[in-house]
């Protein structure tokens, strides 16, 4: 595959970016971590939500972002930022009343399961692990506290399981009283967004479905490519990024391609 | 806790008197920004070992002090480094092979605890972790725990919460408090007594400093008094907390240091090269800081040209334009 | 909550739009320093009562509210003003006529409260109060608090220490959250959509603000964002939690603005005056706050010549060798 | 009583004031309220413990104190001090593991009992008070807290009571275990400064004894005006300010006697 693209080509991973960037809306309050979800907030940010405002965990409020991070601890989020604290305010602000339900976390993992939970743990035993991934960071306290989560993952059978190894952040549970058993807040995962496809959760169940495919992939790939089943009776195709979405996710977010390779 | 005038001493002075084996360790910086790397060398030098870390997400100084074998058990976070390692290598390794004994925590429950340490209370509650493993499994068994005093009984308690249903709650999960033996942190300018300014994100290091028994900061400028004193809203930790306050420009080196350098992305991509391999990380280690006698030493090794690529544009505070591939 | 661009607006408009007869309040400052007083006087022109207001040491602002009628229920932990008042002295009248419910808690404990409604947490915990007549008498009555929505059913908790005797602690204290329907701080800087800057101490203002559901802030000057952007280290309320934003100069006096002026030592020796007998009071009232229709009709009656003389000297901070006898 | 002084005459406040900034050493961490405490500090930092460190419970650490402050939020406590913060921070040092048993505060009061225990909120029926004085303030978090308070109090019969009205500040509480007791930290009132004498604890039975009486004073007139006997066979005369630490009090400390009076 060639790094150099047509015009209207893109990759999974620019379209990742675009479909999360559609899910964020003026007033929102977005927690991003490294990588794609970070182009993904600044691409809202520039394109459809202009009042939406992007934190890091670390203590940076809205910052200007001239330059893409590569860490949120990078120095570039330090930069022209409306505030710069610390941990202890950045997550006060994701559990404060009045602030979290308006915060929308975007996260990643290592598994997710069909209510939306999240390992970025361990494989095998937790104790003497198969494999050690870099652990909760900041998402299990995101997940526990904010209004909505976005969650990216790869479209692979052996991240979408039945059972995680290991829970390391909350999405709804068992179910539609999962969370409120547990004492945890009422929002939760709201989509999760792979290289193929848009998954939701049904709002009785609290169960994951198919909601969008992307152009060129069919349900049954989406299928096959999990290691549970849902129901796909639901799927539409999601339009592909605009000519206008792209350039500004190419020119203004990322120009040296830093995240999207 | 300490009111002298004067705490300004060297980096070996300070490490050898503060950091024994097994000491119960906490550094400042967060991944990729303000690790007290420099003191992480020199504890790495002194091959101090059985180190009990607490870490939240300190990146690149857990990885190495892990991979050069100087930590016995770790309650942590996060073990990735941003973009240069989506998991830190050697930590991913000790952990894959049983080489050191770990725990589990939040981001925002590390801090917490260290926060708790700071105001002198045994816990503090949060919601974040109900209903996750976190709260299930635990990384030091309840012997462990009874054998080490510097060790809470529990991981962490669930509690209904006692005002009822106050602030749409019904439990929460308290965190016990930590107090390190020693926190080391790295700033951009401190003066004698320990009078001290952090720029940009402070991360949880004004936390990690109060909870400790001892403090030691590296600062990359020494400066007047006056100074400081200036502009005391700037501030941030009261200037007792601190015991040892030692001069090293460029301490955080290789990682950011907001206002004076940026970090070196040559440096972090070619140290995870090394640490994806036993024998290359052996060489690294042999080369970069057993070879050096002292931080200085590693930077000449680096050069003052690549010094120069990271040195932060004033307007910014990072190095605008530098190629980070 | 509120992320928009543009919240500037006027202090009448502000305080008709978020404070109504019952509304649970808090204000920012301590005793004779920052305590909004422009919109305590706006309150007080309103005549909104009934007010449920939390204070820990705000002075002269308290003073002034309750001596205009305007509070019903205060939980406070301190109702004096420095030298100028012992005991504030409306406040003590109110206390000693039966005029209003008060609830006691310590400094340390207030700041708690606000802080655990900052991070939204049910309570916090502190050793400070065992074995007092703070755990012991409770101002609020059980069926008030039963009937209050917005009051815990508890005073406070005292609970054993869960983590056995960690950080040698048997017991604590739990404080409960506060989340006042709306907060009202007086800063130096603000720009229109909400970034803040505070100079000097900051007192309970910031866990104040966080707390609240709606936040007023007036201001000495409004400033461009560009200018409070540059240094982001010296702004401490995240913008979305301002609601909004008045231009307010000399919105604290009589009391201090640090770097802007003194407080008034001859405003508040008076006020002590007028506050000792209930018919001078009224005059008071009649002439400095009923008689004039906002804050600057009110800064006339003092005139330029007294608001000089309190002008802060810009090397100190306040007024350099002012006759505060 | 006329204001002029000669040069070797002093005032009881003078007097107390002194004798308090006597009981401050180097390293200590001295917690200041308004008025003559805030004077005691100023003082022995002038005096005898140049490397005592002056704080707030309003946030400042070590300020310059050029001028005396007429409360503890004044302007005058934010110049040239090494750091300017809050409540939380102030208070969280004297909780604080290592830094609180280094807390000297110094404290006033409307009554206190024979353990040292100081009521500063109500005389009469807490709900209906016959007399309501300003509360607790920092006094009950200081006197929870710190390593030793000093006490400053009028030598009056009805403030030196055998059963407080309120009990604001815990001292010893009911005696040498109470503290233990209730789980507060190990310190407690070390002295009580009045305007006659000072009083000390009993090591053993944390009962209050007269220590130290001022020239001119008898035990005798000291016990007249105490709601409650002491032990006086300790004490001893105080010996009077001398001409240096009375010039440095007037001259360097308070020279417009906007608390000397």
């Amino acid at each position: 595959m060639t790094k150099k693209k047509m015009k209207f080509d893109y990759s999974p991973r620019e379209m990742m970016a675009i479909v999360a960037a559609r899910e964020i809306k003026d007033g929102d309050i977005v927690f991003c971590g490294t990588g794609v979800s970070m182009l993904a907030a600044m691409a809202a940010k520039h394109i459809s939500a202009p009042e939406s405002v992007i934190i890091f965990e670390t203590g940076a409020i809205d910052p200007k972002l001239e330059e893409i991070p590569l860490a949120v601890s990078d120095s570039r989020i330090m930069y022209g930022s409306s505030m710069n604290s610390g941990l202890a305010d950045a997550f006060a602000i994701m559990q404060n009343q009045s602030t979290g339900q308006h915060v929308v976390g975007i996260l990643g993992a290592a598994q997710i399961d069909m209510f939306g939970n999240l390992n970025s743990t361990t494989i095998g035993n937790y104790v003497n692990p198969t494999v050690r991934f870099p652990g909760s960071g900041g998402a299990c306290d995101v997940a526990s506290f904010v209004g909505k989560t976005i969650i990216f993952m790869q479209q692979e059978k052996r991240r979408f399981v039945t059972k995680l190894d290991y829970l390391t952040s909350p999405g709804w549970l068992d179910g539609p009283r999962g969370r409120e058993k547990e004492g945890l807040s009422k929002g939760g995962p709201v989509a999760v967004i792979t290289n193929m496809a848009t998954m939701r959760f049904d709002e009785n169940t609290k169960e994951m479905y198919l909601d969008g495919y992307y152009n060129g992939i069919t349900p049954k790939k989406i299928l096959a490519n999990m290691g549970f089943g849902i129901d796909i009776s639901r799927a539409h195709e999601i339009p592909p990024p605009s000519a206008d979405e792209l350039r500004i996710l190419r020119e203004v977010c990322d120009p040296q391609r830093l995240i999207l390779g | 806790m300490n009111t002298s005038q004067d705490k300004v001493t060297d980096l070996k002075r300070a490490i050898s008197k503060y950091v024994a084996q097994g000491s119960h360790i906490s550094i400042g910086g967060f991944t990729v920004n303000r690790n007290p790397m420099a003191a992480v060398y020199e504890i790495i030098r002194q091959a101090i070992t059985d180190l009990h870390l607490y870490a939240h997400s300190n990146g690149q100084g857990v990885d190495e002090l892990i991979g050069a074998g100087c930590v016995g058990k770790l309650e942590i976070a996060y073990g990735g480094n941003g973009r240069f390692a989506p998991t830190c290598i050697r930590f991913q390794q000790a952990a894959q092979d049983g080489a050191i004994l770990i725990e589990d925590y939040s981001n925002y429950q590390m801090t917490l605890r260290f926060l708790a340490g700071a105001m002198g209370v045994p816990f503090l509650p949060t919601r974040s972790s109900l209903g996750t493993d976190i709260t299930d499994r635990w990384g030091f068994s309840e012997e462990l725990r009874k054998d080490d005093p510097k060790l809470p009984d529990d991981k962490l308690v669930i509690m209904e919460n006692p005002f009822g249903n106050w602030l749409d709650t019904s439990k929460v999960v308290l965190v016990p408090a930590i107090n390190p033996d020693v926190t080391i942190i790295h700033v951009q300018k401190c003066d004698r007594q320990g009078t001290l300014r952090m720029e940009g994100l402070t991360f949880s290091d004004i936390e990690q400093a109060k909870s400790a028994k001892y403090l030691i900061v590296t600062c990359e400028e020494l400066v007047d008094t006056s100074e400081l004193r200036e502009y005391p809203d700037q501030n941030q930790i009261p200037f007792f907390h601190v015991d040892a306050v030692v001069h090293v420009p460029f301490g955080a080196y290789p990682t950011a240091c907001y206002r004076y350098y940026d970090y070196d992305p040559i440096y972090l991509n070619e140290y995870a090269e090394y640490a994806k391999d036993d024998t290359r990380f052996k060489d690294y280690l042999n080369r970069f800081i057993y070879g050096t006698s002292n931080h200085r030493e590693l930077l000449d090794l680096i050069g003052q040209k690549r010094l120069k690529s990271i040195a932060a544009d004033p307007r910014t505070g990072y190095a605008s334009g530098l190629d980070r591939r």
